[in-house]
């Protein structure tokens, strides 16, 4: 009647895998923040899955996914932050064109 | 009280985010924040320590309180705090040196000056000229980043408490590092000057080297003992169980783990071959030396070595090469301080040389000689550190007066500036005889008495004969510095027109230096003659307590009280007397350039390491542009084949050339810094892509090899 | 094959699909819009779950904030000549190969996971999973210092954002 | 299998079916007699220079930067307010601390004159 | 009787009945009751829909001094009808370079993301779609999703003025989302719940509204700032932009932003009629009186919520067309500067004092809460009126503006 615990961590393997390829795949630095926030919700999904399976007295996964929503959010804003004021500079966003981080 | 010692951190802490973020705008309440923590911390220390002293037996019943930290699988770890004898000790003089130098800054940095015509963030102010009663005249202007500053030593402060207070090798390293970000934050305070920021760089990497090995030992510490708190690591039989398991170079895992500890002392302690971050880091400003010099940095490298004495003193070579590297140091840098003409080098290189001193002391079990050294040495090396600002303070001024520039740190452009700065010569005076360990009066005597007394009394007669000599130099080199200063005649018209400098520098001299005299005495021997016994060794009692079994005190000889005073008073005649009429470099004898040019050392690091680094960095750059036209399979693959090979030339080659070459200065990782620069063009998916292809064949590797298959 | 399992490989194939679609689209500001998509996928993933607080948050958070930033961004930085030619890397098969790779051997590992097969525990009775997290966040026994920290967290990243994206505006 | 949310997504349906029906009945019924003209971009009859997309002020984005953290941050505190009854004062206590450490962020924006719209 | 006292299960326990004997399986059964009951309350939205518009021009035309729609039907009653016709019949245009697919899902996700917050509304004790356990914040996801509509309409008409609207819109919702969502969590304290029906049965005693009514006062406003009515509609302000983010759209597409617009606006009539002033109940303990039983009755209840959530409407209305538009600035700065601290020091004080005075009797902490709501008032109000002067001053002499902005600079 239910479904199986495999199943969501297979999906939220194959959630990570394509946020993966689209960080590491895409050209703009924007689209790449797009796919570490794949990553991030298949993490969540993967935390509430075991949250509902293993202990659902306990709130761990719950509060951990919440904390992810923290740590996704300030990801986004700083990232972008960045993102904007590179290319306010450089017009660019393309992540191989900036590099000021090498000296 | 253990939740008072958990506080006695925090206000520094957060007077740096305040600072930061709130008051930045504001020099005057940036500096009262600043200066308000300090003072909260000093009071706490203050309490702490008076409480314990009033606890019998303090050694064994020490403040203490840990809280569990990270669950580690079964049980937790945990993070705590402690005072024990040696750390209240070491917590007294940081407290006072702290926020001694706290106040020295605001008066260092000008404030109340008007604003530099021409200053910029990231110079030393230039100075800024004032309309007065019609003709127009410059005076120092204030620091730019004024309130930066404050921020970053009260960062500073923070390091330096968390790692006395700590109870674990953990947090220890946690301040550590805070305090290596700050060095290096500082020592580039003035990062417009190519130099500092050289300078800055190369502290933080030579500093870096140090720690690396200090991150191995203490993973090491963690994987034998299972624990980093110091109360479980020296628990005898842990102790003998680390001394007897064998880990690898034959030696005990004791052995391994003091001797990485070890070269992070030597790394932070600028002891030989690590030394050369450390004269360098006089581009910063001036309270940033003595921060670094005497309060905080060094002394945590030596710090960190006593506390480990237990484990250090199970592995017999472990405790030769400390004797070994520190007696050499010691001797080593005076040779170097004698040739100096910065005021600030010398007394860096001074700094080296009696930190050697103490390494050496340990080296030879004399623990309570070394803590007590370190105690006396950090006041008035302070001491001398801030006067030396006051001077060039004093000659800034005297510069901006005449209008023409001289290099206001050269000793040979001072001269009799005694009736200038009264107050800076007298103290400067006392740090200085302390320094050269003048007799009986000064505390520099006392401890080094004790260390020279141990060394010989146990029998160490080469560290005996290296330190006396070293001491012979010192004691020199401190009065030519004195002549060439205080004494004589001016030798430039800014010394002419140098000037007193206000009362917030003045006050911390005159402080500093009471302790400079007075800490002596509560560590004078039982069985000296006539003084002995008259005050109790409260000193060994006291911080002797901290050990298992407290040490014997050794038995008291002349031999080394006459050398002591042979060579401090000897010394002391015999550099006023050369430098009595020395009036400038040419008639100095001793400019040998060898000496001048410290042994050449950077210019070794520079063909050994530097050069060919450039090199490899060149020619992979090419391979690099041919790569990046090939396909990027080959691509990534020759990336991934440069990656390990920097790795191999990181952790697999300098630790080679440094057993034969006895070196790995910050230049090998700045070079290797400049090469990744040349050849990862600061791409970040690479650096996952690469990071990803390892991470797969080694789960894959790791998954088959679990299988067995 | 029950009704809830239809439903669960219904919404598995949109949040795959989306996803896919996220990180292929060559139109930045569909990127972004097939990410709301996927998404709002996951929050139905979370209603399975009955976990209803975060469904909820993950909708007013994700599709209310983070997306809408996204989009922001996009405009803010979007050029003609970006939007033409390809979005992805010359040798983008590398990071396809990688993720198989990692993906085969995260699904090999799962399925020889101890009780992957297991299924959903029963809530335990009178168990309001909102109340049960509000005390699990502020109770000094569970995650009251994660919770704070979050804040702080946040504090530092909106002071850290603004800066950076304001710092040559004077 | 929870029913109320089952309601939701059937809601979700029927809301999204409603608002197509007229529209698929206007494709039916309305006219479609397109000419360039027709097509145009409105702009009050002027000629439309340029792309629609004109630069924008990073203001706006400063904006949703600052709702975003406020967003989260709020939303933490819900189940916060449900705890209210049942748990101590000092737990009323910790959501202020949570909500003072919001409000240094408000103030930090406003010294750095962010809240304004220049 | 029975049905009258429950008609909604009554119909629902028949229909099941009715289907489960046709030997359908009850799963089935149960979704189909569902589906008929979604449509049956939808289908009531829309016609209520084609109401307000009917209301909106009859009271904008008194407002302004006109009859508005007369002549077709009694009082014109019959217009919106024809206006809906009219719609319907109207070419309907896609500008070239405008993004098809994104263009067509605006209006309908627009649409949608209000209907959905009818699942949630109880419109009587029995008569409601879904109780969920985390209502209030279903709201604010909802209102996600409308912002969501508005920023894919504006990009993808491809013109500029739909964007610059689109941005302001949005720039305006999500700033007044922050002190809405603030807000939303003083009744979540003081019903400690979130679900609606929990917080409209919390308000059985005492009405919210009167507990807080600087809650009520910014939720107001930040409800019309959400909808983008005037005077937050700078996002559509016509002599700026033209129309804002819907300028392209033409026929029922544009019928459905504008649809959506007043049922989004009666149906935060509704939730403030809910969320401060008892919904459906509430009548101070009335209901419990032996004479007044008949209050209990769901078609009375929800005849006392449609009054509550028309009057919100119409309070809605008057402020829309008596109020001049605000400039972006100020209505920024009016959100983060005073609306967003004000929030954030009533969610405080209510939250202390619901624990402080959890002891007192009833009327204590009716008292109390009122008392500190009216004090928080006075003292905003005093700081508004020294801030006010300050700046007159500045205005009048231009001197003393010069050397505060040397202060401040």
């Amino acid at each position: 009647m239910s479904i199986p615990l495999s199943w969501y961590l297979i999906l939220a393997a194959t959630l990570f895998c394509i946020g993966l390829y689209g960080v590491l795949s895409r050209k703009n630095a924007i689209a790449i923040l797009l796919g570490v926030e794949l990553m991030l919700n298949a993490v969540n999904v993967n935390l509430v899955a075991f949250w509902r399976y293993l202990n659902p007295a306990e709130m761990a996964g719950q509060a951990f996914a919440v904390i992810v929503f923290a740590v996704a959010a300030a990801e986004v804003a700083v990232g972008l932050a960045l993102i904007i004021s590179v290319y306010r500079r450089q017009k660019t966003v393309v992540a191989d064109e900036i590099d000021l981080m090498k000296w | 009280m253990n939740f008072l010692i958990w506080l006695l951190p925090l206000p520094p802490l957060l007077a740096f985010f305040a600072i930061l973020l709130l008051t930045n705008k504001k020099n005057a309440l940036s500096h009262w924040v600043a200066v308000g923590a300090a003072g909260l911390s000093w009071l706490g220390s203050m309490i702490v320590f008076i409480k314990a002293l009033g606890v019998e037996e303090f050694g064994k019943h020490i403040f203490e309180s840990s809280i569990n930290w990270l669950p580690t699988g079964a049980d937790w770890f945990r993070i705590g705090v402690q005072v024990d004898p040696l750390s209240a000790v070491v917590l007294f003089f940081v407290a006072w040196t702290v926020l001694a130098i706290f106040v020295y800054s605001i008066g260092y940095h000008n404030f109340g000056q008007p604003k530099g015509d021409h200053d910029i963030a990231g110079l030393q102010p230039h100075g800024a000229t004032v309309e007065e009663h019609g003709h127009k005249h410059m005076v120092p202007s204030i620091e730019p980043m004024y309130a930066r500053f404050f921020a970053f030593i009260c960062l500073f402060a923070f390091g330096m408490y968390t790692l006395v207070l700590s109870d674990n090798l953990l947090t220890l390293f946690v301040g550590w590092e805070i305090m290596g970000l700050c060095s290096y934050l500082l020592i580039g305070f003035w990062y417009g000057k190519k130099s500092a920021r050289d300078a800055a760089i190369k502290a933080f990497m030579t500093t870096r080297i140090g720690d690396v090995f200090m991150l191995l030992g203490i993973a090491f510490a963690y994987s034998f003992s299972g624990s980093l708190s110091f109360r479980d690591i020296f628990q005898p039989q842990m102790l003998q169980g680390l001394a007897s398991t064998p880990a690898f170079f034959g030696l005990s895992a004791a052995g391994v783990i003091g001797l990485f500890l070890f070269i992070g002392t030597i790394g932070k302690s600028a002891q030989w071959p690590l030394h050369v971050w450390l004269p360098d880091a006089m581009e910063g400003p001036t309270p940033v030396s003595a921060m670094i010099h005497a309060a905080t940095m060094v002394s945590a490298g030596v710090y960190m070595v006593i506390r480990m004495f237990p484990l250090l003193s199970i592995d017999p070579h472990t405790m030769t090469v400390v004797a070994v590297i520190g007696s050499f140091t010691a001797l080593f840098a005076a040779t170097i301080a004698v040739a100096q003409n910065d005021i600030k080098r010398v007394l860096a290189y001074s700094t080296i040389s009696q930190l050697g001193f103490m390494i050496a002391a340990l080296g030879i079990h004399a623990y309570v000689a070394a803590a007590f050294h370190l105690v006396t040495h950090a006041f008035f090396k302070a001491l001398l550190f801030l006067g030396s600002g006051s001077v060039i303070h004093g000659m800034e001024h005297g510069v901006l007066h005449t209008g023409k520039h001289v290099d206001a740190q050269d000793m040979f452009n001072m001269g009799g500036l005694r009736r200038k700065m009264p107050i800076t010569f007298w103290t400067f005076l006392i740090g200085g005889l302390a320094l050269s360990g003048f007799p009986v009066l000064t505390a520099g005597f006392w401890s080094k008495d004790e260390i020279l007394a141990e060394a010989f009394g146990n029998g160490h007669l080469v560290v005996f004969i290296i330190l006396a000599a070293a001491a012979f130099l010192t004691a020199f080199y401190t009065m030519r510095q004195i002549t060439l200063t205080f004494l004589g005649k001016a030798r430039t018209n800014a010394a002419e027109h140098a000037s007193e400098t206000t009362w917030t520098m003045t006050i911390p001299l005159i402080v500093l230096a009471v302790f400079a005299v007075g800490f002596g005495w509560v560590g004078i021997p039982e069985h000296f003659p006539a003084l002995g016994g008259l005050l109790p060794n409260w000193f060994h009692e006291f911080v002797g307590g901290t050990l298992a079994e407290q040490p014997e005190a050794v038995a008291f000889s002349w031999v080394p009280l006459i050398t002591s005073l042979v060579v401090a008073l000897g010394g002391l005649f015999v550099g006023w007397l050369v430098y009595r009429k020395v009036f400038s470099p040419a008639e100095d004898r001793l400019q040998i350039p060898l000496l001048k040019n410290k042994y050449y050392f950077d210019e070794i690091y520079n063909f050994l390491f530097v050069r060919p680094a450039y090199w490899v960095a060149e020619t992979f750059s090419s391979l690099f542009m041919d790569q990046t036209v090939i396909d990027g399979f080959l691509h990534s693959l020759a990336r991934f084949s440069l990656f390990l090979g920097n790795i191999f030339r990181n952790y697999f080659d300098k630790p080679v050339i440094n057993e034969f070459f006895g070196d790995g200065t910050g230049n090998v990782v700045k070079a290797s810094g400049s090469s990744l620069r040349k050849i990862q063009a600061g791409r970040v998916q690479y650096y996952m892509v690469i990071s990803l292809v390892l991470l797969v064949i080694f789960a894959f590797l790791f998954y088959f090899l679990k299988r067995g298959m | 094959m029950s009704a809830e399992q239809i439903l669960f490989i219904l919404v598995g194939v949109v949040i795959l699909g989306s996803a896919l679609m996220v990180v292929t689209t060559r139109k930045l500001i569909h990127a972004a819009l097939w990410l709301v998509v996927t998404l709002f996928g996951v929050a139905v993933l979370f209603t399975l779950l009955r976990a209803n607080f975060l469904a909820v948050i993950q909708v007013v958070v994700y599709i209310g904030a983070i997306a809408i930033l996204f989009i922001f961004a996009v405009m803010l930085t979007r050029r003609e000549q970006m939007e033409k030619g390809r979005q992805t890397r010359p040798n983008w098969w590398i990071p396809a190969l990688l993720g198989a790779l990692i993906l085969t051997g995260l699904v090999v590992l799962i399925l020889n996971l101890p009780g992957a097969e297991r299924t959903a525990l029963a809530l335990p009775e009178g168990l309001d999973p909102v109340r049960a997290l509000g005390s699990a966040l502020v109770s000094p026994k569970a995650y009251v210092l994660p919770f704070e920290v979050a804040s702080v967290l946040m504090l530092a990243a909106l002071v850290g954002a603004v800066y950076v994206a304001t710092v040559d505006k004077k | 299998m929870q029913n109320e949310w089952i309601y939701i997504g059937l809601f979700l349906v029927i809301g999204i079916i409603v608002p197509i029906v007229p529209l698929a009945f206007a494709r039916l019924v309305a006219p479609r007699k397109p000419n360039p003209i027709k097509q145009s971009t409105y702009e009050c009859g002027m000629e439309t220079v340029g792309e629609s997309w004109v630069q924008f002020k990073a203001q706006y984005y400063i904006f949703a930067l600052v709702f975003l953290v406020f967003d989260v941050e709020t939303v933490f505190l819900f189940p916060w307010a449900l705890t209210l009854k049942q748990l101590p004062l000092f737990v009323v206590l910790e959501g202020i601390l949570f909500i003072g450490i919001l409000v240094a962020g408000l103030v930090y924006a406003w010294r750095k004159g962010l809240l304004e719209w220049a | 009787m029975t049905f009258w006292n429950n008609p909604i299960n009554f119909i629902a326990d028949w229909l099941t009945g009715l289907l489960t004997g046709w030997h359908l399986p009850a799963a089935l059964a149960t979704i189909l009751v569902y589906l008929i009951g979604i449509i049956v309350l939808v289908l009531f939205a829309m016609v209520l829909d084609i109401g307000l518009v009917w209301v909106e021009r009859k009271v904008v035309a008194r407002f302004q001094d006109r009859l508005g729609p007369n002549r077709i039907g009694p009082f014109g009653l019959i217009q919106p009808v024809a206006d809906i016709i009219k719609m319907v019949i109207k070419e309907d245009i896609t500008p070239d370079g405008a993004d098809k697919v994104i263009y067509n899902i605006a209006p309908v996700l627009a649409a949608t993301s209000v209907i959905l917050l009818w699942a949630i509304l109880p419109l009587a004790s029995t008569i409601y779609g879904v109780d969920l356990n985390v209502g209030l914040l279903y709201i604010v996801a909802a209102g996600a999703l409308g912002t969501l509509a508005i920023i894919m309409a504006g990009w993808s008409s491809n013109n500029k003025y739909a964007l610059l609207g689109a941005f302001r819109m949005v720039a305006n919702m999500i700033s007044y989302e922050v002190p809405m969502v603030i807000i939303l969590l003083v009744p979540t304290i003081l019903a400690n719940t979130m679900s609606i029906r929990g917080i409209t049965e919390a308000q059985s005693g005492m009405w919210f509204g009167i507990l807080s009514p600087l809650a009520f006062i910014i939720f107001l406003i930040s409800a019309i700032a959400e909808l983008g009515r005037a005077p937050f509609d700078l996002s559509e302000a016509e002599s700026e932009i033209v129309a804002g983010f819907h300028i392209e759209y033409t026929g029922m597409k544009f019928g459905w932003f504008y649809a959506g617009e007043l049922l989004h606006a009666f149906t935060f009539g509704g939730f403030m009629a809910i969320l401060f002033f008892g919904g459906y109940g509430g009548f101070f303990g009335l209901e419990k009186l032996p004479g007044f039983t008949w209050l209990n009755f769901p078609l009375v209840q929800m005849l006392v919520f449609m009054a509550k959530a028309m009057f919100g409407y119409w309070v809605i209305m008057w402020i829309k067309y008596s109020m001049p538009r605000i400039r972006i600035d100020h209505m920024l700065a009016f959100n983060w500067k005073f609306l967003v601290p004000l929030a954030l020091v009533v969610l405080v004080n209510t939250a202390v004092l619901n624990k402080v005075l959890a002891g007192l009797p009833n009327w204590g902490y009716v008292l109390g809460m009122f008392g500190s709501n009216i004090l928080i008032g006075f003292v905003t109000i005093e700081i508004l009126r020294a801030f006010g002067r300050r700046q007159r001053k500045l205005e009048e002499n231009p001197t003393l503006q010069a050397q505060t902005q040397e202060q401040v600079s």
